[in-house]
């Protein structure tokens, strides 16, 4: 039986995203992707002044709030040459990792955990049992039978209360859920613990950035100038200067609670967050088998050591794998032309040169053309044009972005400790190493990714500290500052690994404003449509093959394009071929 | 529009320049110039503040010279200057204008306030709202060569009493002399010591001078009205006279205006530079003195005063040496108060001691000098302008004061050593 | 990182931006209410911008004054009695040690430390509850 | 249960009447209320019930409720979570597609005229509001459903308080804030970018403490954050005041803390709490970090003129304009001059020589 | 309108129009000050000179002692709202930093406080001036509606700011908008009326000064 399944919205993501899917038997044989929200930022910011940019850029998202800010300075600063100094250099290394570790593990517990934790079936488990469990993972010091009992009680007032606010209509009692009530209440528990752990590192952010989200960038450096005073080490007095007592927040103080941001980020990772990972998907290996995507990944590096003019110093190299192949990895060119190209063949925009062809950013266009139904609709048309997204392709490729592409160039490319934690996790999981390129794999190789650049930060922080003791505390080059300094006509790209994925800002600079800008993101790889020959975005590709068991509580497509970290607004409808409506699961 | 008004108004548009132009587009009203004027410090009449007598030159600029001014002029927003406007001012710029400068000196943007009033005079006189005594004067310099009058006959008997007085002869049309002396009328009628003096001084000091029979009298009543056709008329006499001489010098005498005539004026209205030179007689004397051809003796020990006449000091330059001439025949001088550049005004100058209608007026701005006369208690007072003298006899005479007046150049030639010698 | 202590860097003290002056006029005023008129108050120090250098200010003024005390609800709040008596310097902080609100309070007793009536009257039914308990033991003892 | 007051919830809880005193106490500092209002608070509090709460997300960044997330506090923070009950929000919620959509009917239906709907993002209305759908409808329409029985509606973040980023020029979806659709309901609007966290708290606690809407000024802003100006709050105002100003980024004045007027600071005309109550549990405010404030809790302030153009400086280049100006001055200069010096000439041309005569008229 | 929309105004498309009008019409008023020209003197010129007209440019700033005694008031207000207006023109941070825009000029600023004092007291002389105006005969006659105009343009951007700056009866943002405005009205009414002081009577004591050098006297 053909089925054409809606779900509309889809939850825990970030943004709208919408995404159409035909089953038959139970097994899903083809979906469609859809952003269902547009903003024209890219419209907006023409004729703007580039230094301005970032904070534009930035408000794409705020949930991987810096990740935009950070790749529209870089661009800026790539198409005029504009330097930055080694300690701005340390510092935004220091701000991109911090995202990383509080962005997936917010991920993790906060957006992901629900397809696979039962909250209802935790208030069954036996908190000592459960202590058990923990003890038995990780040396993690929450973990008494008492702590347990007290996270079950909380849990019980609040399902008791009648009210379950934010857990009102989930899938409670799915058969998809197989996690003992043990190792539910357990990650019920983390949920709240990283609740609270998330709100402490997200102060690395506000420290050098002024708050979180949306800490404050700077082309040319970083803005936070660095006051430290041997003679006045804050006192941590009052509610205003609890964070120290010099001038600015990047004092003695402010560096002391970075480094201490740092040790807590990296216990709770090694703590908690890579044993739950390891633990929940020993109960999930079956997912092994799906989500796989285009089975194509690329990276475009980032983690400089040496500036970005510097590739072979980042710490995640840059390149493209094919067809899964990892002894071949084949390299990448930001600005040529026939590289990266944007198509539109299902997208709600016109190119000049028609929807048929692809254009590098650079000569992007972002000309807002809406065709799909008018809203109110049950679906889209999904032969024409149906997601606001673009469809990004390599070569004319489609690329899947993200946690698993970077594991996986790691792991090409012969790093140490990637190799190692990645063959770990597939011994204490006994899983082939084609169960990477899956559902679990992904999400997984998000938990492994965390850990390896946790554990890079306190190197930049112990270099930074150096650098300050050794009397630098340039954090800004002004030598570019002044439009006045700027060429007529400039072009460049700034990009970065953001933690959905690579991530590209392409500006063209005419007379000192923005005369184009592009920014082709990690979601829109991910989730873009397909292309004008008709391949699959990711998404859509690894929703194929997947079973569905209860068109009405789809919680297996949850899983894997949650996988993915999905960044924007989005809705799903699945249809038959026929295009005949059978299961309406959006009744309105 | 009749005639003599478009002549006037015509004559505005000529003499308008830049420094009017930016004189005008700095004025901000702050009225200071008006505490500078005697005529208001006297009167406390708002009406004679400086730069409100130039409304009519101010509104003719604007009007004609500016394009803000003359699209409103276009609108109808602003009215042309009348016949009757400029009849209103003749008081303004003839009657209460001595041309004294002192405004000029005060302002703090920098208006030449004198300048503009003397060019305003222009456009009045050309328009027929001069005062008629300054007209008669003018008329009787055109006509019998010298305002008051004074004739050759006149002169040549003024000669021979001081001749006979000093017992020294007086060149007259002396072909190549140095100098070239001129006289003004008051000198030759009221002052006719002045010609002895000069006789004598100049036999000391072995000048070689002369008069001219064509050109001895040196006011210029065309500069008073502000008709420069007819001031041309009188200086160029007075040119072709020196040239035909071939003299060297002309010397002016002490009347301020014919000074200011000659020496500053001249050159302009005639078109070109003089072949010889203009000096002031307190120049020659004080050049005499310090190369010491000028020998005196003896003091004055009355205590005196010296007032400065406008002309001479604060427009013409002529600061220092009467202080030094002063110094070697007085030994009690002292200064009035605001002493040279920033003397105030007999009250008389600038044409306003010939015009009747202005006595009034003039007496009322006189008390200047008065207060300054009170303050001081000196009963002599040295100048050394024949109009300022004039000027201030009768005011001294009017306000019954015991001060006497003296002529600088005849105080020198008292304490002439030959003439103790010759005694 | 002890190191960090050692920064050889020096950078020049930033000034206060005086607002202690204020606080501690306002705090005069209020202590003269509280002894003519018996008036109690305070003065809420997180709405107002307070330099690093306007606390020692006001601390330094201020003084140490002999009591000190700690009630232990929803984290802890510190309090202590100032150099001036009457006035209070009282700080509420959560379980996590951060700062949640900070008060001078001008009073003979700060507010917090009387024990609430309700409070009194429960205890006083709990006291009683627990004394006929050990009438009952000690009956059956 | 769902009736059961704040104070019960905390007696509890084992909490004593100390406890809810100093609740109250951080409650009145946290809502910028004078400490004599705690007696006011505490009794409010008493008698507090537990609303059900729906937050709506158009067209947004998510920003807002992450900053929401960040707030601190946590002990007040927590207690207010557990007195409302947030019964849809997509970033946070479980439930997905239909089930999600079913929560909030059903939270609607039954909280009818009750329920505080809170709104971030704002709304396209161009093309019938193509721009921004959930589950196939327009944001404007679930807009007015939702907003037809809220009790009242809190406008979170500077796009659904004033239209924000989407609102920018040339405002490519022709976005607009929840004031401009929804004209019958009492609104509170909460601006920035995103809020600080203890103003979206404080004005909630404020909502549910008094069930009435707060002090607001004439942008729909609480009085109680949005009343000053960061420059008027910010401690480096006294550099201002004498002069003191950082040159650059990292010149000895940005490391001493001096004022970043000059490096385009908008303080002195955005009103927010940044500077009082700061960011992410006191640890900094963009300004102590070095880059000056955006403006963004004022309406437009992405088009206000760029981020680093001193507040005196033009918005745009007058260079243009200028030398425009001195040439035509100049031209219309040399024209009047050129016809000034005709005038002059002509008026020689026509001198008649002044005699006697004349002057006798 | 916002007040945030007037302030944007006033500082784009309101500042462009107003520095565009006051350049177009100062430039005007130069060439027609000029263009008019002044005939060469022939009179020999005393010599030595004291000084030119670069002299005087200078030394008319400062009053002769006379003039203090008799028009003190009109001198010392003047004296007060002129380096008052000066000080807080070029003094002021904000207004450093905007001539720093429009010019590429900088230089170090003064405290705003001193700046702030400074503004009350040019708010006073310029009341005074005002009264004095009014009730002073001279300046009443020499007055017109070009001179209340003058001072009102000059007045408003002084009282605006000081309002702006403590926050007088008026929204910040609003006021900082009124601010901008009114400066740029007194930018489009200078060329117009006789605020061109500022800049013609650097020409007119020019020529004062060079009039009476030639003759001798330094005025």
């Amino acid at each position: 039986m053909n089925q054409r399944v809606v779900v509309d919205p889809i939850t825990r993501i970030e943004g709208h995203l919408r995404i159409e899917a035909e089953t038959e038997g139970g097994i899903i044989t083809q979906a469609s992707s859809s952003g269902t929200m547009v903003r024209g930022i890219e419209i907006i910011l023409r004729g703007r002044d580039p230094r301005d940019a970032w904070a534009f850029a930035q408000r794409i998202c705020g949930v991987c709030t810096l990740v935009h800010g950070i790749a529209s300075v870089r661009a800026v600063e790539n198409a005029l040459n504009y330097p930055i100094p080694p300690n701005a250099q340390l510092i935004r290394n220091l701000m991109i990792a911090a995202q990383y570790v509080h962005d997936h593990v917010m991920h993790f517990y906060h957006l992901h955990a629900l397809d696979w934790v039962d909250v209802v079936s935790a208030l069954k488990a036996d908190p000592k049992a459960t202590s058990e469990l923990a003890q038995s993972i990780s040396n993690y010091s929450k973990s008494s039978p008492g702590y347990f009992a007290d996270m079950q009680k909380k849990l019980k007032d609040f399902v008791e209360g009648g009210q379950l606010g934010i857990f009102t209509n989930g899938y409670w009692g799915h058969p998809a859920y197989k996690l003992p009530p043990e190792a539910n209440l357990m990650a019920v528990a983390h949920y709240l613990e990283a609740l609270s752990w998330q709100r402490e590192v997200a102060k690395l952010h506000a420290i050098f950035g002024g708050k979180n989200p949306h800490p404050n960038f700077l082309v040319g450096g970083v803005p936070c100038a660095i006051s430290v005073h041997p003679d006045h080490p804050g006192r941590g007095k009052g509610p205003h200067f609890r964070g120290g007592a010099g001038a600015t927040a990047v004092d003695l103080t402010g560096l002391q609670k970075v480094k201490d941001i740092i040790g807590q980020m990296r216990d709770f990772v090694d703590q908690v967050y890579v044993p739950d990972t390891l633990a929940i998907a020993s109960f999930y290996k079956d997912w092994t088998q799906y989500g796989e995507g285009v089975g194509n990944f690329m990276t475009f590096g980032d983690f400089p050591a040496n500036g970005m003019d510097d590739p072979s110093s980042f710490m995640i190299p840059s390149g493209v794998i094919l067809n899964r192949d990892l002894s071949t990895i084949h390299e990448l060119d930001m600005n040529a032309a026939d590289q990266i190209q944007e198509y539109v063949a299902h997208s709600w925009y016109d190119y000049s040169v028609g929807k048929e062809q692809g254009l590098h950013p650079y000569d992007g266009e972002t000309n807002l053309n809406y065709t799909g139904p008018k809203p109110p609709y049950e679906h889209l048309d999904v032969d024409q044009s149906y997601s606001w997204l673009k469809s990004p392709r390599w070569k004319g490729k489609p690329m899947e972005v993200g946690p698993l592409a970077r594991v996986l160039m790691l792991h090409a490319r012969g790093h140490e400790q990637t190799q190692e934690l990645v063959g770990m996790t597939l011994r204490t999981l006994d899983i082939p190493v084609q169960g990477l390129f899956s559902t679990l794999g992904r999400t997984a190789a998000r938990t492994l990714e965390t850990k390896i650049i946790v554990d890079a930060m306190s190197g930049w922080y112990n270099q930074l500290i150096a650098n300050i003791k050794a009397g630098d505390l340039r954090t800004f080059n002004e030598t570019l500052w002044e439009p006045s300094s700027w060429p007529q006509q400039a072009k460049g790209v700034g990009y970065m690994e953001a933690p959905r994925g690579a991530l590209g800002h392409w500006i063209v600079i005419k007379d000192g404003k923005i005369d184009n800008y592009q920014a082709v993101v990690p979601s829109t790889w991910n989730a873009g449509p397909r292309d004008p020959q008709g391949q699959d975005g990711p998404y859509e590709a690894a929703l194929k093959g997947q079973p569905l068991h209860d068109p009405k509580q789809p919680i297996e497509i949850l899983r894997t394009i949650h996988s993915f970290d999905p960044c924007i607004a989005c809705a799903v409808h699945v249809t038959d071929p026929e295009g005949e409506e059978l299961v309406k699961v959006k009744v309105r | 529009m009749s005639a003599s008004l478009e002549k006037g108004l015509n004559a505005l548009r000529e003499v308008m320049d830049a420094p009017i132009a930016s004189f005008f587009s700095s004025c901000v009203h702050c009225g200071m110039c008006a505490d500078a004027c005697l005529f208001y410090t006297e009167t406390g009449d708002a009406k004679y503040t400086p730069i409100y007598k130039l409304e009519p030159l101010r509104r003719v600029w604007q009007q004609e010279y500016t394009l803000t001014g003359r699209l409103s002029r276009m609108l109808g927003l602003s009215k042309p200057v009348s016949d009757a406007d400029l009849r209103n001012w003749s008081e303004l710029v003839y009657d209460s204008c001595t041309l004294c400068g002192r405004c000029s000196m005060v302002c703090p943007v920098g208006n030449d306030i004198t300048y503009m009033v003397r060019k305003l005079r222009e456009g009045m006189s050309a328009a027929g709202h001069a005062p008629e005594g300054v007209i008669g004067a003018t008329k009787r310099t055109i006509e019998l060569g010298s305002p008051m009058g004074v004739k050759l006959p006149a002169l040549q008997a003024q000669i021979r009493g001081q001749e006979a007085e000093t017992g020294l002869s007086i060149p007259i049309d002396v072909q190549g002399a140095d100098y070239m002396a001129l006289l003004s009328s008051m000198e030759i009628i009221n002052f006719p010591e002045y010609l002895g003096a000069l006789a004598r001084i100049f036999h000391q000091a072995g000048v070689s001078w002369t008069l001219s029979s064509e050109a001895f009298e040196a006011t210029n009543s065309g500069i008073q009205i502000g008709a420069s056709d007819i001031a041309r008329e009188i200086v160029g006499r007075i040119v072709t006279a020196a040239e035909k001489l071939q003299v060297k010098h002309v010397i002016s005498p002490e009347c301020g205006h014919a000074f200011t005539a000659l020496r500053w004026e001249g050159p302009n209205l005639i078109g070109r530079p003089y072949p010889f030179k203009v000096v002031h007689i307190l120049e020659l004397l004080d050049e005499l003195r310090t190369s010491g051809r000028l020998q005196t003796v003896g003091k004055e020990d009355a205590p005196l005063t010296f007032h400065d006449p406008c002309q001479i000091v604060r427009r013409g330059g002529v600061v220092r040496q009467p202080r030094a001439l002063l110094g070697e025949v007085a030994s009690d001088f002292r200064e009035m108060s605001d002493p040279g550049v920033w003397n105030w005004c007999c009250g008389g100058g600038g044409g306003v001691s010939a015009n009747e209608r202005a006595e009034h007026l003039r007496l009322t701005a006189f008390k200047r000098k008065k207060s300054q006369l009170d303050e001081l208690g000196v009963h002599t007072m040295v100048t050394a302008c024949a109009n300022c003298r004039i000027v201030l006899e009768e005011g001294l005479e009017h306000y019954n004061m015991n001060v006497k007046v003296v002529g600088l150049t005849e105080l020198v030639a008292e304490h002439l050593v030959e003439q103790e010698a010759g005694k | 990182m002890s190191s960090l202590k050692d920064i050889g860097v020096h950078v020049v003290h930033v000034g206060g931006n005086g607002n202690a002056r204020a606080v501690l006029r306002e705090v005069e005023n209020l202590l003269q209410k509280l002894v003519e008129k018996g008036e109690e108050s305070s003065i809420d120090l997180s709405g107002l911008p307070l330099s690093a250098e306007d606390y020692d200010l006001l601390e330094e003024t201020l003084g140490e004054g002999e009591v000190v005390a700690e009630v232990h609800s929803l984290g802890p709040t510190r309090i202590h009695e100032t150099g001036v008596p009457g006035v209070w310097w009282v700080t509420h902080y959560n379980d996590e040690d951060e700062v949640l609100a900070e008060f001078i309070e001008v009073a003979w007793c700060p507010e917090i430390l009387l024990a609430p009536e309700d409070d009194v009257k429960d205890g006083l039914e709990a006291l009683r509850a627990r004394l006929f308990e050990l009438k009952q033991e000690s009956n059956h003892g | 249960m769902a009736d059961e007051t704040l104070l019960e919830i905390l007696k509890r809880r084992g909490i004593s009447r100390r406890g809810f005193l100093k609740f109250c106490a951080a409650t009145t500092s946290l809502l910028a209320l004078p400490p004599s209002m705690a007696v006011a608070v505490a009794d409010s509090l008493g008698r507090l019930k537990r609303p059900a709460v729906i937050w709506l997300s158009f067209q947004e960044c998510t920003g807002c409720t992450e900053s929401l997330t960040r707030a601190h506090s946590p002990s007040i923070e927590s207690l207010i979570f557990d007195a409302i009950s947030l019964d849809y929000h997509h970033t946070l919620q479980a439930a997905s597609g239909h089930a999600a959509e079913e929560a909030r009917e059903h939270s609607m239906k039954a909280d009818w005229g009750k329920y505080l709907l809170i709104v971030d993002g704002s709304i396209p209305l161009k093309d019938g509001g193509a721009y921004s759908t959930i589950a196939g409808i327009s944001n404007l329409q679930m807009l007015q459903e939702a907003a037809a029985g809220a009790a009242a509606i809190v406008a979170i973040g500077t796009c659904a308080a004033f239209g924000g980023l989407p609102h920018a020029q040339p405002n490519p979806t022709g976005a607009v804030a929840v004031s401009d659709i929804i004209k019958d309901k009492p609104i509170i609007n909460v601006p920035g970018c995103p809020p600080v966290p203890a103003v979206m708290v404080g004005v909630l606690a404020h909502y549910l403490t008094f069930g009435s809407l707060p002090d607001l000024d004439d942008l729909g802003r609480p009085r109680a954050f949005y009343g000053e100006s960061i420059h008027d709050r910010c401690y480096r105002r006294p550099f201002y005041d004498q002069g003191k100003f950082a040159k650059t980024f990292d010149d000895a004045g940005a490391r001493d803390g001096w004022c970043l007027f000059e490096l385009g600071c908008k303080g002195p005309t955005t009103h927010n709490a940044c500077a009082t109550t700061k960011w992410n549990g006191g640890t900094s405010w963009p300004v102590q970090s070095g880059h000056g404030c955006i403006g963004c809790s004022e309406p437009d302030f992405w088009d206000a003129g760029g981020f680093y153009k001193a507040l005196s400086t033009p918005v745009d280049s007058v260079t243009g304009a200028a030398a425009a100006a001195v040439a035509v001055g100049a031209a219309a200069g040399v024209a009047i001059g050129i016809a000034n010096r005709q005038r002059k000439a002509q008026a020689r041309a026509e001198h008649q020589t002044v005699t006697i005569e004349d002057l006798e008229k | 309108m916002s007040a945030m929309e007037l302030l944007l105004w006033a500082r784009g498309p309101g500042l462009g129009i107003a520095v565009a009008i006051f350049l177009f019409g100062m430039t005007l008023r130069l060439f027609e000050i000029y263009s008019l020209g002044r005939k060469t003197d022939l009179a020999a010129p005393r010599s030595p000179t004291p000084g030119s007209g670069w002299r005087t440019v200078f030394s008319r700033s400062l009053p002769y002692q006379g003039t203090w005694h008799r028009s003190g008031l009109t001198v010392i207000t003047g004296f007060v709202f002129h380096i008052g207006l000066f000080i807080v023109l070029l003094f002021l941070l904000p207004h450093i930093k905007l001539i720093h825009s429009l010019t590429g000029l900088s230089w170090p600023a003064l405290p705003t406080s001193l700046v702030d004092l400074v503004t009350v007291l040019t708010l006073i002389a310029l009341l005074v001036v005002l009264v004095h105006r009014l009730m002073d005969p001279v300046k009443r006659l020499l007055s017109g509606f070009g001179d209340y105009l003058a001072w009102a343009v000059t007045f408003l951007p002084l009282l605006t700011g000081y309002m702006a700056y403590h926050h007088l009866l008026l929204d910040y943002t609003l006021l900082l908008a009124l601010h901008i405005l009114s400066a740029e009205l007194l930018l489009v009414v200078f060329p117009f009326t006789k605020l061109t002081h500022t800049f013609t009577l650097f020409i007119a004591r020019w020529y004062n000064g060079d009039i009476a050098a030639r003759k001798g006297v330094a005025s």
